[in-house]
Formats: C-alpha cells, structure tokens, sequence
C-alpha cells in the first residue's frame, strides 16, 4: 500500500523547539493547553499560556495528569431536583472543553491507557469518556528519571513504546524535537513542516534511551512475584512495613496515577433542595474501604497495604496488564518512603 | 417520606455545652450557608447561645453535645441528655477526643491547677477530662475544633430525613492531596500531623503552608508510633513531638 | 446516546412481607418496565440523599409475574432508611448487575443449593424456576440463627411440592422447632451425593460458605462446581470504583457468584 | 422576694445571678459565673512558644482571633522578635473583621431579642427575615475577611502564628473582599438604624472607661492604657495599674483598678473615649447617637458596637488597598524572656503576659479577659440598675438584669479560662 507508505513518513518530522512551541501555543486557539510548569524542584500540571512556561525536561509530579484531568478528584456525577412527585435525577452536563495534555510521560501514558481499561469498559464512564474524547495527549519521552522511577522493569517507559490510545509522541533531542503522530486528529492538526527523520536520528533516540536506561537505580524482578505473593501473604517483609512504618494516610494510593479508586456519596444540604450524587478519590488505604455489615475485610493495616502492594505489582489478570506503571509516585509521597519495590524484593528473597 | 410529601417534619433539637470555648456553638451560627435553612428546618428546644428560654429536659429528636466533662454534674446532665434524645452527636474535638480541655490530663492536675487558682482550689470542683463516649453511647461524632462543614451539615440532615449519618473517615493527606498541594512532611520536613489526622478540615494549614496541628483529632487507626518515628527521624526531641500528639488527642494517647 | 449508567430508574413498592425482626421482602414494579435479570444478580437499591446498596434479586421477573423481589435487612444507612417505606413509595434502581449463577449446568444434575440467613434471598430465584433447570434432583439446606430469623418461611412448602428437598437447621433451635438443631456443614456432611454428578451453590456468611464447600469436597465434589457469591463493599455496581476488589476480581461484575477455584488462594477472604 | 437565674441565655459560656428583694430593700446580689475551667494558664506551661496561639484560641469560640493577637504579640516580645509592618497591617485586618462579626452576632442574635420581649432571634422570625438575611451577608463578609486572612476559617484560624503569617490571601483574593465591603457599608447602615431605634434604659454608673490609646489611629491590637479618670500607661504596667481578686462564689477573678475600683471596658468604653479617632462616618454616629462624651451607660454599648461596626468596614477597606500578599516567615529562634501584651478583643481590654525559658517552652501564663474587666462593674452596676426600679414587678426586674448583663456582651467562657 504505497499511500500509507509515504504518509507515514509524514508521520514522523523532527522540528525546532521554535516550532514546537509556536505549533503548541497555536493549539490553545480551540484547546486549553496543560502542561507541566515547574514548581520548586517539582513539576506541577496545570494551565499555561505560552509555551515559555513549560518545562520539557520536567522528571515528575506529584499528581499524575490523566488521572487528575480526566478523573476529577471530585465532581458531581448526579444530581436530583426535589420535585412534589419526588426526586429526579438529573444529568450532569458533558464537559465539552477541548484540552490538549502536554508532555505526558511514558508512564503516564500508560496509566491513561489503564484508566481507559476501567472507565471505558462495560459501562464507560460518561463523564471520563467525554474527557477523554476532549483531551489531546502530547507524550513525551523522558531525559531524566529520579531515583523513584521503575518503568524500565515494568515495561512502561522511560520511552512510550505504545503505538495508540494518545495523539503526539515527542523526543527531545537536543534542541530538535522528534514528533511522532499517532493519531488521525493529530495528523489533522498537525501541519509543520519539518525534517523528516533519518537513519541516524532514529539511531540517535535509541542510544538516548539506552544511555537513560543505565540511570535508574530501582531494581527488581517483577516476574515470579504472583507464586511468592499468593504463598505468603503475610511475609513478614509487608507485616512489618505495615505496622512499622505504614501511617493508612492513603498518599501513595492518591498520587498513583493508575488507582482508580472512588467513593460515591449523596451530599444533602439542610434546606433540601437538591441533591448532589458525588465521586471522590478513595483509597484502599482507608480503613472503612472494604467495611461491610458485620466486618471489614481488610480490617488490617497489613491487608490495606498488602492490596495496595498485590494489586499494582500482581493481578495482571484484572486488566491483562499491570496495576503500576513505574513513576515511583507512591515511593516518592510515602512520608515513611515505604517502597513496594524492596516490599516485592525483600519477598522475593 | 422525606422528599416525597411536601409537608415538612421539623425535628426538635438541643445543643449542648460543656467545657470549651462554645466555638462549635457559634460555628452552628457561622454556618451562613446553611444557618436560614437550619433555623428554619429545627425547632431548638434547647440551645442556650441562642435562646433564653430554653427547656433542658425536653425530648429530642437531635443532641448536639460540645465540649469535654471536667465536672461531676456535667456527667449527670450528659445522661440526662442521653436519655431524652433518640440521636446524640459529640460535636468537636472537645466532647470527642478531649481537646484542648484535656491537655491538663497530661500533668500533674493539682499543680496545674494551683497555677490558675491559689485561694480558691478547695471549691473546685473540677474532675480529670473525660470524653462524652466515656460516659454515654455517641452516636456519631462530628469532628474538628471547630468541626467542618461537611460533618456538620451531615449530622443535621443525618437527622432531617432519618437516616444514618456517614462521616468524613480518612486522613487529612487525602484532602491535601486533592488539593494538589505539595506535601509539607516529604517535601520540606515539617512536622506534619496530616498523615494520622482525621479529615474534615479541607487540608486548610497544609494549603497555607503550615503543617497540620491535628485539630480535628486522630483518625480511627492512625499509627502513632509510626509517625513518631517518622518525626524522630525528623530531629524532633521525644519532648517536641510528644506535644504534637497530646494537643487536641491526650486523653487517647494517655489511655 | 448511550444510557448514562448511573441514572437509576424508579420502581413504586406493590406489597412488602415482614420477613423477620429486621428482613424485609419488597415486591417492586419498576416505572418502565421489568428489566432482565437472572438469579444471583443484584441491583443497586437507594434512595436519592442517602446512597446505594447492592441487594441481590430475590425473585427474577418471570412469565405470570410482573414484579421484582428484594429482600432486604436493615443494618447501615441505606437498609435502615429503606426498611421505614410502606406499600406505594418509590425506591430507586439500578440494574441488575453482575454475573449470576450458572443455572444451565444443574441440567441432569443434583443441585444442591446452600444458605445461611440471608443468604437465601438470592437462591430464592434458583428455586423459584425450578421446573427449568433440568436438574435430576435439587436439595435446599439451609441454616438461620434461630426460628424467628429464617425467612420465607411460608414457602417451603411449596417449594417441597415442587419436588425440591427442603432441610432446614438453626443454630438455636427453640420451642416448637421439628427440624434439624445445629450448623448447616451439619445437614451437608449428612446429604448422600454422587460427586461427579452434583453442582453446588452456595450463598452466606464467607465462613459458612468456606465451611460447606469444605465438607463437599471431602465429598469429592470437584472445586469447579462449587459456586460462591460473596459479599464485598459496593459503591457503583458496574467495576469502577474498586471497592469490592478481590483479588483480581471485581466481585460486583466479574461475580458476584465465583466458581469456588475462581476465588480460592486470594488474601482478604476465608476461600 | 428571691430571684434566680440559674443560667443566662444569649451570653457566651456560663453564669447565674441570684439577688433577693426584702423590705424594698436589695440584699445580697451575686453573678456567679459558674462556667467550669479549664486551667489554661496552668497547662500553658510546659508547652512551647509556637503552640500558645493555636491552645489560647480555643478559650473563646468568639474571639479567637483576639487571644491569637494578643498571645502571639505578648510571645513575640518575651523572644525579642519584631513582625514586618505587613503583618501588622494583616493582623489588624483579623482584629477588626473578628470584632465586626462579634458585634454582629451580639447585636443581632443575642442582645436584640430583649428588646423586642422575645427569647430568642428564632422567634423573631420570619417578622425579621430580612434582618436575619442582612445580618448572614454581612457576617459572610467579615468572616470571609478573617478566614481568607486567616488560612481559610474565622474560627480558630490556622495561618496566624509567632511571627507572621504562613501564608496570605493573594492579590486576587484580597480585591474580591475589597469589593464585598461596599455593599456591606449599606447592609450596616440598615443594622444601624435597627439598633439605634431601641429605646435604652437609663442607667448613670460611674465605672471607669477604660481603653487602649494609640496616636494617630483606633486603638485596636496595641495602645498604651488610658481612661476617663487619667489611667495611663504601658502594657508592662498593667500589673501595677490594675488588681485580680478571686471570687470564692464563681469561678471568673474580678479585675479592679488600683486605689479605686470597677471599670468598664469594651465599645463604649472605645468609642466613648476616643470618638475622634473614629472614621469620618462612624464619628458622626457616634455624635449622633449620644455616645461622645464619656457616656457611662453600659446599655448604650450596643449602639457603640453598632458604630464600630461601620468603624471596622470603613478600616478593613483601608488596610485592605494597603495590604501585600505573600509571606515569607522568618524562622524564629527561642530565647528566655517574658513580654506583656494588651489589645482590644471584641469586649474590650485582653490582657496576656508570657515567661519562656530559653528553649521556648513557656513557664509562666496569665490571662486577664475584657468580661473579668467588667466583672466588678457588672455586679455593682447591676445593684444600681435593681435599686432604681425596686418598685417594679419582679419579672420586669428580672428582664431588666438580664438585659443590662447582656447589653455588657459578656463572655464567660473566656472570664473563666
Ligand atoms: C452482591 C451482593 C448482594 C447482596 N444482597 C443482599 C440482599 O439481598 N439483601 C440484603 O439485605 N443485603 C444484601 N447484601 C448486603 C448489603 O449490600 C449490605 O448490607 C448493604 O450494603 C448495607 O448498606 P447500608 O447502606 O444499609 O449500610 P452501610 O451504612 O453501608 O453499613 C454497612 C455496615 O458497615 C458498617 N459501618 C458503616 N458505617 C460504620 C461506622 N461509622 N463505624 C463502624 N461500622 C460502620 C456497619 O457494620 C454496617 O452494618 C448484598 C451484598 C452484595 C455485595
Ligand atoms: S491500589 Fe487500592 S486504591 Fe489503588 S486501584 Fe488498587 S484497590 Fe484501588
Ligand atoms: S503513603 Fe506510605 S504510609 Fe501512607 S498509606 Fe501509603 S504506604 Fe502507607
Ligand atoms: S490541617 Fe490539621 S490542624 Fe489544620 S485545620 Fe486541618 S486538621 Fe486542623
């Protein structure tokens, strides 16, 4: 097919960073543009207004950007009129504003992609669908990790192998950046021209991620966990993690870009007018999570932490792929720094 | 039905003091958003703030109990409460966890209180600081010094349409992590209580950079010694952070 | 449009049944139209200001009958709110949910359906098509507290015409009580069985269900037909909030009923 | 005849007074304040310097700000810490937003149903409704003030601390409550006339008026001690002008004037000394409302709240141009010292003084509050008010008593802490 051929030549351009950022700051004509500005020696995702503000060689944020865009960490899912027939349920309109996720890394492009396995399965979610329908996402492969990162081990990074379910992939390279359209809005939208990539640049990008992949630190074998986690829930390498050290403050559920946890609760007011059906973040940290008439099944601090540690480094089965993606958040915002790492290492000895 | 017939059932509520600095009392009255409707919504029979005329032995749909027992007849007057009202909520960190009342029962009493009193100790008749839970069945506690809004408003409505009330039961990390502050205790090292203090506040010190004092008390659960450690790892002297954890919850930590 | 799955539907109370102290049947006719359902599935039953709760079907909408079941005991917010409404109030629906049990493997089998307390309510509907399955033989064993806390209680007999083998236990026999005293691992340990040709639903406190399924297999009745339905914290019903995780299971879509396999070896429970 | 009132309604805290009528002749009056305490000048001791504010806070749900104020100023002195002019100029937006939503909440809820022969502001209603509704707009404004100011509540505020602030309202914030205060200027002058219309019953006392004077300004968060009678002063004579007596029938002290005996302190005692320093506005109230001129009539301290009300929303506005957002506080070192402080709370002269050794942790604490200020004028005034009407019905009597003691807008809970 000789079509596709050429076209996807296009697919791939290496542009200025002058480029970039003109292409970029042009978007926010129709989109409103998140990206990752610095705050102290964190980054932090929020609104900006040209692309001066943002910091391409960001490592980390604290709150990852799918989940914190596309899963508000509150909103309204319903609402009910109180009417003399009784209440009815009202639809909350569909968020219609067009975004464009800039810089999303590679771990955080997976974990958009594993939100997408819960909110956009057998009952989508209306409002993360219509957000996610919304928002372009502009990866961005990493140049810099933190002593916290594990994506290598965990097939998530440092560069976005994945081919589909976001729009742009970038690569800084050295003042040019590599852009690489994976999707056919993004081809639409997309009309620079630039160089088009060749032999030596993508040589280039390889050893990039070859020289970045000897700079992690973390290290350990995620395969064989499932035998050894099954066999011995209760090693003592979680017990004692959990009752020395684990404050159930429920940081490293909330910073985790791939829990999706949530609460859903009526909010009432005292004159009774309306109701509010509201989701939260929740947290299998918190000790009334798993709470049922007549027990509570992770009564435990050691099951609480046992989940969280079984649910992101195991249970593949749940979504065919795993519950982490490596940004090391939840080490990184432990106030205790427990690292479910050393938990799956020490468990593994 | 509560939604279904236009008819309203107008509760009939008390609101009760003990020791403290009747700042719940008040935050009932702060409570603009909600004060019309509330007003509206309850018959008082019983708040003395705010009437003159009250019956403290009427029966009650709703007790709303502030501050913490330093007295012996305020220990009656709580069973006599108890037994009047179908629900009785311990409102703030007082009635709930001891408070600020209760620091006193982290010394020793008597000097303490030669330190306020010399000629008139021997008509005191204060008692050690004591929860409502010590005395009578709580039925929910809505929490915080003052409590927030959310609690508050959903002891009232708990009450308005006869259902269980469903309080905030989750660290205040949660809140500040919503908020998307920058965590105070693992970015800059203060000594940041948020991590075993019940939620309810909204994160408020964290998100003006201050490290939460745990006014709204400790959450069911919390690991103390873990956070202990944490803080001596810090270079907190035992001094230093034993105070951090007996400001508003020293009757549990003494217990 | 697709249907926005959280908008529950509205379904006015035609009769309620004072099942014991604190359980409750409510037959319920949904403003629009029955929905499907099969026995062992759930709908999220709430009201709007105090929340949901999963209650499983009690009685599936079958030929002859246009109303659904939900047998209901008050112990938290939703439950207590609910058990106050009276014949033509409105509850709130959502469903149903879930994965229910595998009725087309009782087919020329002996189905032995097992329950504790309240646990019934959702074997109820099993029974109630009965003349369907197919089944060679279906017993009920089924344990309560005491005699005041078995529910259903007028239609053992006719489930018994029906040909189903009723044994009743309780833990706390009374004055007056002519079946069996004693824990429902009892009635099982005594059942005679061909293993190879039996399939077993169990529904109950987790203990319960561990321990019957236990003295099954001390029958030789193989795991995989062996089947489950436990209870877990439920929040939307549909896999996304996470609550009633087990292991890599969402008990609310993946279950609730599990094959005994299914669920064996995972932390957080007695399987 | 014997009168009893077990507990006063309306007031802050907890108190009874008792007085018996024979012969025309009033014997034996007590207010006994019976409100339990809390021993907070016992169990500041042994804590550290940072913590005061945030435990003083909770001796009053009411004036928090007041104690914060005050303690944080008495610490900052016994540290030998100097605050920023912003600060200052922050704090005095707390203080001034605190006493106008105090104010409000006596004016409107607790001391307005005496005069209308009710028992409540409930039962005012719904013939008040819109009252009630101004009075939550405004009270949304100033609570908005001190709890933007004050790290997000009105109530036991958080950002406030030794020092500074951790954090302030920015640029954008501070501009929205700036144009919330127009509105309120109108909504007050409404609660204005409301108060100003009630007929007040006469009462001559001769209590000294006592309050904070500073040049150039409305004495609020310092000033040195004066008064109609030529008290005058510094925070550190306090002790020497002014003497604690324990009561052995109530659990509040009664604070004197040396030599010669009760005082009044509060927005009478403010506004009746230093009407000139009052906003342009607020002066001609005050004029016009009788409260110039060393008015010595404590149920004329409602109007003067109500003056000062329209005082503090002309000031907030002020300070509120003035103000910059954005801290940076300064870490404070420990050091062995005491420090006095006075301010002006809502109910007038609040007076703290600290000893902490040099690692910060606090050795000595006493606490003086405006109602034990009054406490001593309360009761003799009470007497005077009694005696003028013996001749009325006892239940008459009764309403009149309560109604001084309110008109005082007393808070026990702070006079026993
Ligand atoms: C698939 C499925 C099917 C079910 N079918 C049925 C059925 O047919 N009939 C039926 O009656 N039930 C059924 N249940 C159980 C039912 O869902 C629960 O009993 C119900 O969720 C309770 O909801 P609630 O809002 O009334 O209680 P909640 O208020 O959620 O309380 C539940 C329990 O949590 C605990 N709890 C809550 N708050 C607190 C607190 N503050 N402190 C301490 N403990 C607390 C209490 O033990 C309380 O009893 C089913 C459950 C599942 C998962
Ligand atoms: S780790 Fe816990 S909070 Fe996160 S998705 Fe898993 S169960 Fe939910
Ligand atoms: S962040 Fe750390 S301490 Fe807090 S719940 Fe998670 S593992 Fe435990
Ligand atoms: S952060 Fe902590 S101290 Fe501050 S208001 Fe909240 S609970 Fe209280």
């Amino acid at each position: 097919m000789n079509g596709e051929n050429t076209s996807q030549k296009n697919y791939e351009i290496l542009i200025s960073r002058q480029q970039l950022a003109s292409w970029v700051e042009g978007l926010r004509e129709n989109f409103q543009l998140i990206g990752p500005v610095g705050v102290k020696d964190e980054a932090e995702f929020r609104e900006v207004f040209s692309f001066d503000e943002i910091n391409p060689g960001y490592r980390s944020t604290m709150l990852p950007p799918g989940k914190t865009f596309l899963l508000k960490p509150e909103e309204e899912i319903l609402s009910f009129d109180i009417t003399p027939e009784g209440p009815v349920a009202k639809e909350p309109p569909l968020p219609h504003q067009k975004r464009v996720l800039f810089g999303v890394h590679a771990c955080d492009t997976h974990a958009i992609l594993y939100l997408d396995k819960v909110f956009l399965g057998a009952f989508p979610d209306p409002l993360y669908r219509a957000r996610r329908e919304n928002t372009l996402i502009i990866s961005l492969n990493c140049r810099a990790v933190t002593e916290f990162c594990f994506c290598h081990l965990v097939g998530a990074g440092p560069f976005l192998k994945a081919q589909s379910g976001y729009d742009v992939l970038l690569t800084d390279m050295d003042g040019e950046f590599l852009v690489e359209l994976k999707s056919e809005r993004a081809r639409k939208l997309f009309r620079i021209e630039g160089r088009p990539p060749e032999e030596k640049d993508w040589k280039r990008k390889e050893e990039m991620e070859l020289e970045l992949l000897k700079s992690f630190s973390k290290d350990f074998r995620a395969d064989g966990l499932r035998e050894v986690f099954l066999s011995r829930p209760d090693h003592p390498a979680l017990r004692e993690t959990a009752e020395g050290r684990c404050l159930s403050c429920a940081n490293c559920v909330m910073v985790c870009p791939t829990c999706f946890c949530h609460d859903i609760y009526d909010e009432t007011r005292v004159s009774r007018t309306g109701i509010k059906r509201m989701r939260r973040w929740d947290a299998c940290q918190d000790y009334s999570f798993a709470r049922v008439h007549g027990g509570n099944f992770r009564q435990e601090r050691q099951a609480r932490l046992r989940q969280f540690v079984f649910h992101k480094l195991d249970y593949e089965g749940q979504f065919g792929v795993k519950g982490t993606v490596g940004c090391g958040r939840c080490i990184r915002w432990c106030p205790t720094g427990i690292d479910l790492t050393e938990i799956a290492k020490e468990m593994m000895k | 039905m509560p939604f279904s017939s236009g008819e309203k059932w107008r509760p009939r509520a008390g609101f009760f003091k003990f020791s403290c600095c009747t700042g719940c009392g008040f935050e009932l009255a702060y409570f603009q958003r909600s004060l019309e409707d509330t007003l509206k919504s309850f018959d008082f029979a019983f708040f003395r703030l705010a009437s003159s005329s009250g019956d403290f032995d009427s029966l009650l749909d709703l007790a709303l109990v502030e501050g913490t027992v330093t007295e012996p007849f305020q220990a009656v007057e709580l069973k006599k409460i108890r037994k009047n009202s179908a629900v009785l909520y311990a409102v703030g960190s007082c009635a709930i966890a001891g408070g600020i009342p209760a620091i006193k029962a982290g010394g020793l009493e008597l000097e303490i209180e030669k330190r306020a009193y010399q000629k008139k100790l021997y008509r005191l008749t204060s008692i050690r600081p004591s929860v409502l839970g010590d005395y009578v069945k709580v039925d929910g506690c809505v929490r915080g010094c003052p409590p927030g809004r959310h609690d508050l408003e959903e002891a009232l409505v708990s009450v308005l349409l006869d259902r269980k009330p469903e309080f905030i039961e989750y660290s205040v990390c949660v809140e500040c992590k919503m908020k998307g502050n920058i965590c105070l205790l693992v970015d800059e090292g203060l000594p940041c209580m948020g991590p075993v203090t019940n939620a309810g506040c909204g994160a408020l010190c964290p998100s003006c950079h201050r490290a939460c004092y745990s006014c709204f008390g400790l959450m069911g659960q919390a690991n103390i010694p873990a956070l202990k450690d944490k803080f001596r790892q810090l270079g907190l002297s035992g001094e230093e952070i034993e105070r951090r954890f007996t400001l508003f919850d020293g009757l549990k930590l003494k217990k | 449009m697709r249907k926005n799955p959280y908008v529950p539907f509205k379904a006015a109370i035609r009769g309620i049944r004072r099942e014991t102290g604190d359980v409750s049947t409510f037959l319920l006719e949904p403003e629009s139209g029955l929905p499907p359902g099969a026995p062992g599935q759930f709908n999220m039953v709430g009201y709007p200001g105090v929340g949901e709760a999963p209650i499983s079907l009690s009685r599936v909408p079958m030929e002859g009958s246009d109303l659904l079941e939900h047998t209901i005991r008050a112990v938290g917010r939703v439950t207590y709110f609910l058990s106050a409404f009276r014949q033509g109030d409105e509850i709130f629906l959502r469903g149903p949910f879930g994965r229910g049990w595998p009725v087309n493997e009782a087919g020329g089998k002996h189905l032995v359906l097992i329950s504790g307390g309240l646990g019934l309510a959702p074997i109820r509907p099993v029974i109630q098509m009965s003349d369907k399955l197919q089944a060679r033989r279906i017993t009920l064993l089924h344990g309560a507290r005491d005699p005041g806390s078995v529910i259903f209680k007028t239609e053992f007999r006719h489930w018994r015409k029906k040909g189903i083998d009723v044994r009743l236990t309780v833990d706390e026999p009374g004055g007056g009580w002519r079946h069996h005293a004693g824990m429902v691992t009892e009635i099982v340990r005594e059942l005679q069985i061909r293993p190879a040709e039996t399939v077993a639903f169990i529904c109950g406190p987790e203990i319960m269900m561990r321990f019957a399924a236990d003295e099954l297999f001390l029958k030789d009745v193989p795991g995989s037909s062996v089947y489950v339905s436990p209870e877990r914290r439920m929040r939307c019903g549909m896999g996304l909030c996470g609550h009633c995780q087990h292991g890599v299971w969402f008990v609310c879509k993946d279950g609730p009923v599990f094959s005994y396999p299914e669920l064996k070896g995972y932390p957080d429970a007695l399987f | 005849m014997k009168i009893k009132i077990d507990y006063l309604g309306r007031v802050e805290g907890e108190a009874g007074v008792e007085f018996e009528i024979r012969g025309g002749k009033l014997r034996r009056l007590r207010i006994n304040i019976w409100e339990p305490p809390r021993f907070f000048e016992g169990m500041l001791v042994g804590r550290s310097f940072d913590e005061v504010p945030d435990i003083v806070a909770r001796i009053c749900g009411i004036c928090p700000v007041s104690h914060m104020v005050t303690s944080i100023r008495a610490i900052e002195k016994a540290i030998g810490f100097e605050p920023d002019e912003n600060v200052l100029l922050a704090r005095k937006i707390m203080s001034y937003s605190q006493i106008a939503s105090s104010h409000l909440v006596h004016l409107v809820m607790l001391a307005l149903p005496d005069y209308y022969g009710r028992s409540s502001f409930m039962e005012l209603l719904p013939g008040e409704e819109a009252l009630l509704k101004k009075f939550i707009r405004l009270k949304d404004v100033f609570n908005g003030i001190t709890a933007a100011f004050g790290g997000g509540r009105a109530l036991h505020p958080v950002s406030m601390v030794v020092g500074g602030f951790t954090a302030l309202p920015d640029e954008g914030r501070i501009r929205g409550l700036r144009s919330g205060l127009p509105a309120a200027g109108e909504d007050m002058m409404d609660v204005f006339k409301t108060v100003s219309a009630l007929e007040l019953p006469d009462l001559k006392t001769d209590s000294e008026l006592v309050a904070l004077s500073e040049e150039g300004g409305y004495a609020v968060n310092k000033g040195r001690i004066s008064s109609d009678m030529g008290l005058d002063g510094e925070e550190e004579d306090y002790e020497r002008l002014f003497h604690e007596k324990e009561v052995p029938y109530s659990n509040a002290k009664k604070t004197a004037v040396r030599g010669r005996g009760a005082l009044m302190v509060g927005a009478l005692s403010r506004v009746s000394l230093h009407p000139d320093r009052l906003s342009e506005s607020a002066r001609k109230l005050a004029l016009e409302s009788g409260l110039a001129g060393k008015n010595k009539n404590p149920f004329y301290n409602i109007r003067a709240q109500a003056v000062e009300i329209v005082h503090f929303t002309e000031e907030c506005r002020a300070l509120l141009d003035k103000v910059q957002s954005g801290t940076a506080l300064p870490k404070l070192r420990p050091k062995e010292g005491e420090g006095a402080a006075l301010t002006e709370a809502p109910r007038g002269l609040l007076y703290h003084r600290y000893a902490v050794d040099r690692r910060g942790v606090v050795r000595k604490a006493d606490i003086v509050t405006p109602t034990a200020h009054n406490y001593l004028g309360i009761e003799e005034n009470l007497r005077r008010l009694i005696e003028n009407n013996i001749d009325k019905p006892a239940e008459r009597i009764r309403l009149l008593a309560e109604a001084l003691i309110r008109a005082y807008d007393p808070c026990f809970s702070c006079s026993v802490h």
